[in-house]
């Protein structure tokens, strides 16, 4: 079916986020939105979605206007969305969350749980999401396939547009290729597919049209073929990036960060690394192959089973200097009901005082800074709610507050995810300045190009081992790829 | 400001404040009451009636709320608070008279007590009991618990004074308290009959308690066997007594008497009579006998 | 919070969720067997009635609790719902028959708890307050409809209470019968998934299109209903209803849901663990009574075995 | 919950958290107002000096809950420990030095308070039980120290109750004292930043390097701490320790809080907005004592109202 948004506004409270937003999309056609932190795109899904009343503005399917009263009404006449927040319910089984208020019932009206069973079986086949078994409860899945199951949810009863908010912020390897299939198959069925992501590279790849929104507005429509990243870099962040990374010069010198036999049972075994001032160190691997337990257990946050160079707790960790940015911010970066201000002074809380009191002057004075040289925006929001700033800018927050700790060694967990290219240049930037000041910095990601351009040296973890390391300078995506997932030579 | 008003009234216009501690028992909603309705019959009396809901503070507050309102005279309902000295220390400050009312503090100063004598009670049930059981037995006893201390040991003591001394009666106390209401003296019935099956008789510390054990003996199939006797003559009791059943005695403590003598002590301490300082209401003994003169269709417990 | 859940995942298999576990059923066997050791009384038939018996009302009041407890929420207002539709149903049966009377009780319960998820549902309060003010308002609500207990004449009153079906009392049975058609409520009927579902993430049962006022309402009106229904029976059982009782009635029925492993953040817990939670607390009244513990002394140790007990959960949990 | 956090944040204005809202404010004057001009009595000296003693207790425990709240928890025990302070510093009297006395009595609330953090920070139970459990137990232990309650001869016990400090009872400027030492606690001091952090997001706040047991444990203390004081004032007030004392006191306490737009899930509430919230609940008692409503329609009237404040409360907290 074909979608026509005219004139689209929205506000949340007194501020208005959305400005006029008109779109068109066809059946059987791949539409990227693209756009940078905060620009609308999630606002503007959640219009479609039927979760948010627009405040003025019309949408038309096959021409005739409609109004979405509620999810539920979206729902009906087949839109359906993956938010860009994970929205299972975690203590209810994967069968649960995929079929919310649609089980299948006996006569009798009781619920039919072995055909519910079978129904959420076949949906995740159809999928292309075998491997998960629909009795788990969701809430233990790694994200990966959570943000999985999200998707099979969307595809339960007829689609006729799916909309995908940042599906591939998660996914890595034959994950994201399962998902692109999918893409594929629904765009050969006649679906319309709204595709949100950062990843300029899947777009191009992907898309059969793409629309850039900026500040709430599009200010352009465009197709792959007639566009570059560069270019569409350039729409997003109003301004040319001539380079997305700087040129690394390594310089290391002293081992900050040395781990021999590190293990944990279950998670990750026999790990040895060293990192060394100066040197920004990728650690890559697929979905699930530990990295971020062994950036916890190096962090004191678990305890490992054996081996030597992690730290017994993140306190001790921290007064030796590490700094851990954890990748799931809303979860354990950030405490989201708490000022701008607090968030970012909350690792060095002890350090402004005069008597037993903070000195809430050098306090202000001191994140002020970090605000400003981190170019978080808005530019005065040190006494909002960190909930509020958009997503990259609460990732520079989580940033800030561990960079006023002052780090010898920082590591980064999947610090890009959900962030646009413009920041993400931004924070490239800011970690190579930091390297080049002497920090030493293990970067885990899951993105390839980032691994590659953003480091000096890359580890590739497997299982829970160390599979391999490669330099940055000298390696391919290929190479590190054959690593990930057990095929080296 | 009220000295102009009680002169224009033409001699005896007054208000009386009522501090009960709590009013959620039948036997202390039926003294304010029966306060109320006695000052209703005297006339020309206002009664503020104030409910502390069983919290010590929160009376010594209304106390005060009372005295801020200019009350002439104030009646304490202490019901189970053991004392309250500075309460009393703030009336006796303001020199208004205090009259107690059921409840006889331990220590501070008061006017005038009115009330009954809970061992009396006791003792009266325990020789009740010895008479009805020649060949002795065991005798159950029931206690109400924590809120009501010193009255529910007065009241156990007296039966304890009197069947410790009579030679084949054993006495067995439930571990467990009946809380003063009918549900707890079910339970805890229920539970002394499962290790005491052979109970002759059992005494609780006030008829609600009695009640309930009275289903239990009664669910038990052991009403035959076990004898009832309680204290307070709370309706249900006396309609109990009369109606044969093995509820067999009370102990009368009268909320109605106590309450309007309790008003026309304060009355006569305003109208500068001279008072007895501390009275004991007699509580006879209510049998089958003499309980349907006890009954009060008006009475309001 | 969800990270901790995220850690600790309740067990969930064939869609249901599995709380009562092996140590669980471990401890309430132990408690029994020590009880049948060491004490003569136990096992007698007077014994096991009165554990039968004492077992009505908060096993009602925790099934009522544990839907609420699933949402998320809590009802403080049981203890005065149960006052209030005891004492009116004495009152009513003076002019209407006795299963209406007892029936109109039953719905009190029924309107209370209604309003309560109202409250909590449309206009967004906080369970724990609303219900806390619900319990002074129902509890003074009682005592205005009538200061003094009520004793209805009717023998046949006391029926509901204490008539017995071989064994096992008639109210014992209406209880299991409420644990049993709850638990196939909870798990096997849409509503009773909404109702979980809702305490583990209401954001998406609400994008789901499933009503969460409503299903929060029903969760309330069904924990209401219970709480009259127990009321009634009591009422029946003592055969005199007094506007004074139930205080104190729901912290025994939310530490039997807590007990048997429910989540006071929502999204987990079973009817057939928190009966396990019931017996627990029943057994442990027993218990201490029959051993003549004093009665100080018996809150003493029930507070600190309630402590041991959910330690033993927890550990169970974690390993699990 | 992430959801609800966006759509209602708090509003925090120069990096305090800003709960005492304008509306709250009216609401206060509101209340003040309608005293003044429909009672004679409420002004009077006599009835301000009630007022100011009659916020002493929930005063305390209000505070101390705030802290315990913020963490995402809930201390259910503090009724129990007023009882138990109060009766050990009557009963030490006999041997001890009043002020000695009075001070072991404190530190019994101190020592209580540290053992639910214990149980809750470092063994992870759910507070809701853990005070639940041992407001039994502590109860009991009042109860076992002293059946009956304790009146000490020497008038000096009855000092801290009620000296005046001029209108002004010393009572209350403890109180106050503790409102203000302890709102500068909370906004100004590591410690309390910390607390109030782990009731947004604890493991935020351990990966941060800050100790979440530690500040639990301290966060349970306090709260043990104003109990315990609470206690002591009280007995020395009324002039007698009884054991039975302080039942459903945490529920007045966690309703100023709430009343305060304190969040029970954590993180948000503030001292300045649980004191009004305390100024709310005494001025609805004292109100309707002064309009001479009877005692059980004050209860009907009080959930009412406190159902009322909480919707102001709210609509407010949306629009802002
Ligand atoms: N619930 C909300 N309340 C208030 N403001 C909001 C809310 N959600 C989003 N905003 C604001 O609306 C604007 C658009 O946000 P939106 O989430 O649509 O951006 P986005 O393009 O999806 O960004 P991102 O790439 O970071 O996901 C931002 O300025 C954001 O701060
Ligand atoms: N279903 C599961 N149940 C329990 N533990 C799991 C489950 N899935 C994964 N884990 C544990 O989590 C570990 C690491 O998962 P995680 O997804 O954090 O790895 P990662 O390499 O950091 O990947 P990414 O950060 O890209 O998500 C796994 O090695 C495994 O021990
Ligand atoms: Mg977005
Ligand atoms: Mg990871």
């Amino acid at each position: 079916m074909s979608l026509e948004l005219r004139g689209v506004r929205q506000s949340y409270g007194d501020v208005e986020v959305l400005h006029g937003v008109d779109l068109t999309g066809r059946p059987g056609e791949v539409l990227a939105v693209v756009g940078a932190n905060g620009a609308g795109k999630s606002t503007l899904i959640r219009v479609l979605a039927g979760a948010h009343r627009m405040t003025s503005g019309e949408l038309r399917i096959d021409g005739e206007p409609v109004e979405l009263r509620s999810p539920h009404d979206a729902h009906a006449r087949g839109i359906r969305t993956v938010y860009q927040e994970l929205s299972l319910v975690p203590e209810l089984s994967v069968t649960e969350n995929l079929l919310l208020g649609a089980y299948p019932r006996r006569r009798g009206g009781l619920i039919d749980w072995p055909e519910a069973h079978r129904q959420a079986r076949r949906l995740l086949d159809d999928a292309g999401f075998g491997g998960i078994d629909p009795r788990t409860p969701a809430g233990r899945l790694p994200v990966a396939r959570q943000q999985m199951v999200e998707i099979a949810k969307a595809l339960a009863g007829e689609v006729r547009v799916l909309v995908l908010d940042e599906p591939s912020a998660v996914l890595a390897g034959a994950d994201l290729d399962a998902l692109f299939a999918l893409i594929r198959r629904l765009r050969e069925r006649g679906v319309l597919v709204i595709y949100v992501s950062h990843r300029l590279a899947e777009v191009l790849e992907l898309a059969d049209s793409i629309v850039v929104i900026k500040d709430g507005q599009i200010i352009a429509t465009t197709e792959p073929a007639k566009t570059s990243e560069t270019e569409l870099i350039g729409l997003m962040a109003g301004r040319l990036l001539e380079q997305i990374y700087p040129a690394r010069r390594e310089a290391p010198s002293e081992t900050r960060l040395h781990l021999t036999g590190l293990s944990r049972d279950g998670e990750f075994q026999d790990v040895s690394l060293e990192v060394r001032s100066g040197e920004i160190v990728g650690l890559f691997g697929l979905v699930g192959s530990g990295r971020s337990e062994l950036a916890r257990c190096v962090f004191g946050a678990e305890p490992p089973s054996k081996g030597t160079g992690g730290y017994r707790s993140p306190a001790a960790a921290i007064a030796a200097g590490l700094a851990l940015v954890t990748e799931d911010r809303k979860r354990s970066g950030l405490v989201l009901g708490m000022t701008v201000l607090d968030n970012i002074a909350l690792a060095t809380l002890g350090a402004t005082r005069r008597g037993p009191l903070l000195d809430m002057t050098a306090r202000r004075k001191r994140v002020g800074e970090m605000i400003e040289r981190l170019s978080i925006q808005p530019a005065r929001c040190a006494t909002i709610p960190v909930a509020a700033l958009s997503g990259g800018n609460q990732q520079k927050a989580v940033l800030a507050k561990w960079l006023l700790a002052g780090p010898r060694v920082l590591i980064l967990d999947e610090p890009t995810r959900g962030v646009d290219m413009a920041t993400r240049v931004d924070i490239y930037r800011m970690v190579d300045d930091l390297a080049r000041a002497g920090l030493a910095v293990l970067l885990i990601s899951s993105d390839l190009t980032e691994v590659l351009g953003a480091t000096d040296r890359v580890l590739v973890m497997r299982q829970g081992r160390i599979a391999g390391e490669l330099r940055s300078d000298s390696t391919t995506e290929d190479e590190i790829l054959a690593y990930a997932i057990g095929q080296a030579a | 400001s009220s000295e102009p008003e009680t002169a224009a009234g033409g001699g005896g216009k007054h208000t009386i404040g009522v501090a009960n501690f709590m009013l959620s028992g039948p036997y202390f909603s039926g003294m304010d009451k029966a306060i109320a309705a006695q000052a209703q019959k005297k006339g020309n009396i206002d009664i503020l009636s104030t409910d502390a809901g069983g919290d010590a503070a929160k009376l010594a507050s209304n106390v005060e709320d009372l005295l801020s309102k200019n009350v002439d005279a104030i009646i304490i309902s202490g019901g189970p608070l053991e004392s309250a000295p500075a309460v009393l220390n703030s009336i006796k400050a303001a020199g208004k008279p205090v009259v107690l009312v059921d409840r006889k503090f331990a220590t501070g100063e008061y006017t005038s007590w009115i009330g009954p004598d809970n061992e009396a009670i006791g003792r009266q049930n325990g020789e009740f009991l010895a008479e009805k059981l020649p060949d002795g037995g065991k005798v159950g006893i029931i206690k109400g618990g924590p809120a009501d201390n010193s009255i529910g040991l007065a009241r156990t003591n007296g039966v304890k004074s009197v069947l410790s001394t009579k030679p084949g009666i054993t006495l067995v106390e439930a571990p467990d308290f009946g809380n003063w209401g009918s549900d707890g003296g079910l339970t805890v019935m229920e539970s002394l009959l499962a290790t005491n099956a052979d109970l002759k008789a059992v005494f609780c510390e006030n008829d609600a308690m009695c009640l309930g054990a009275q289903r239990a003996i009664a669910d038990a199939g052991k009403s035959e066997q076990i004898i009832i006797a309680g204290v307070d003559g709370q309706a249900e009791a006396l309609q109990a007594i009369l109606d044969g059943t093995n509820y067999l005695v009370t102990g009368l403590n009268d909320a109605d008497i106590i309450g309007a003598m309790g008003l026309d002590r304060a009355v006569d301490i305003l109208s500068g009579a001279q008072v007895e300082k501390d009275t004991v209401v007699p509580s006879p003994r209510v049998t089958k006998e003499n309980a349907a003169q006890f009954q009060n269709p008006d009475g309001s417990f | 919070m969800t990270g901790q859940l995220l850690r600790k995942p309740a067990l969930v298999v064939r869609g249901r969720d599995v709380t009562v576990t092996a140590a669980f059923v471990a401890l309430i066997l132990a408690l029994v067997a020590v009880a049948a050791f060491t004490s003569d009384t136990f096992l007698t038939p007077v014994n096991l009635t009165n554990l039968l018996k004492q077992m009505v009302t908060t096993g009602l009041l925790a099934f009522g609790m544990l839907v609420v407890i699933l949402t998320g929420g809590i009802d403080l207002s049981v203890g005065s719902v149960v006052a209030f539709s005891g004492i009116l149903a004495a009152g009513l049966v003076a002019g209407l028959p006795i299963p209406v009377a007892m029936l109109v009780g039953l719905l009190a319960g029924v309107a209370f708890g209604a309003v309560n998820g109202v409250l909590v549902a449309r206009f967004g309060l906080a369970p724990f307050v609303v219900t806390l003010a619900s319990l002074t308002t129902i509890r003074g609500l009682a005592f205005v409809y009538s200061e003094v207990p009520i004793a209805p004449d009717d023998p046949a009153f006391f029926t509901l209470g204490s008539a017995m079906a071989g064994p096992v009392p008639v109210a014992t049975l209406i209880m299991l019968a409420v644990f049993a058609v709850g638990g196939v409520f909870l798990t096997r009927t849409p509503a009773g998934r909404a109702i979980t579902a809702i305490g583990g993430n209401a954001e998406t049962v609400r994008l789901a299109g499933i009503s969460v006022p409503r299903h929060l309402t029903l969760a309330y009106t069904i924990s209401g209903a219970c709480a009259g229904l127990a009321g009634v029976i009591l009422a029946s059982r003592v055969g005199i209803a007094q506007p004074s009782v139930g205080v104190a009635f729901e912290l025994d029925a939310i530490a039997a849901c807590v007990i048997g492993g429910a989540s006071l953040a929502g999204g987990r817990g079973s009817a057939r663990a928190t009966f396990g939670g019931v017996l627990v607390l029943v057994l442990i009244n027993n218990l201490l009574n029959l051993y003549g513990v004093q009665s100080f002394w018996q809150q003493v140790l029930k507070g600190l075995i309630i402590i041991a007990v959910i330690l033993v959960q927890r550990t169970n949990r974690v390993r699990g």
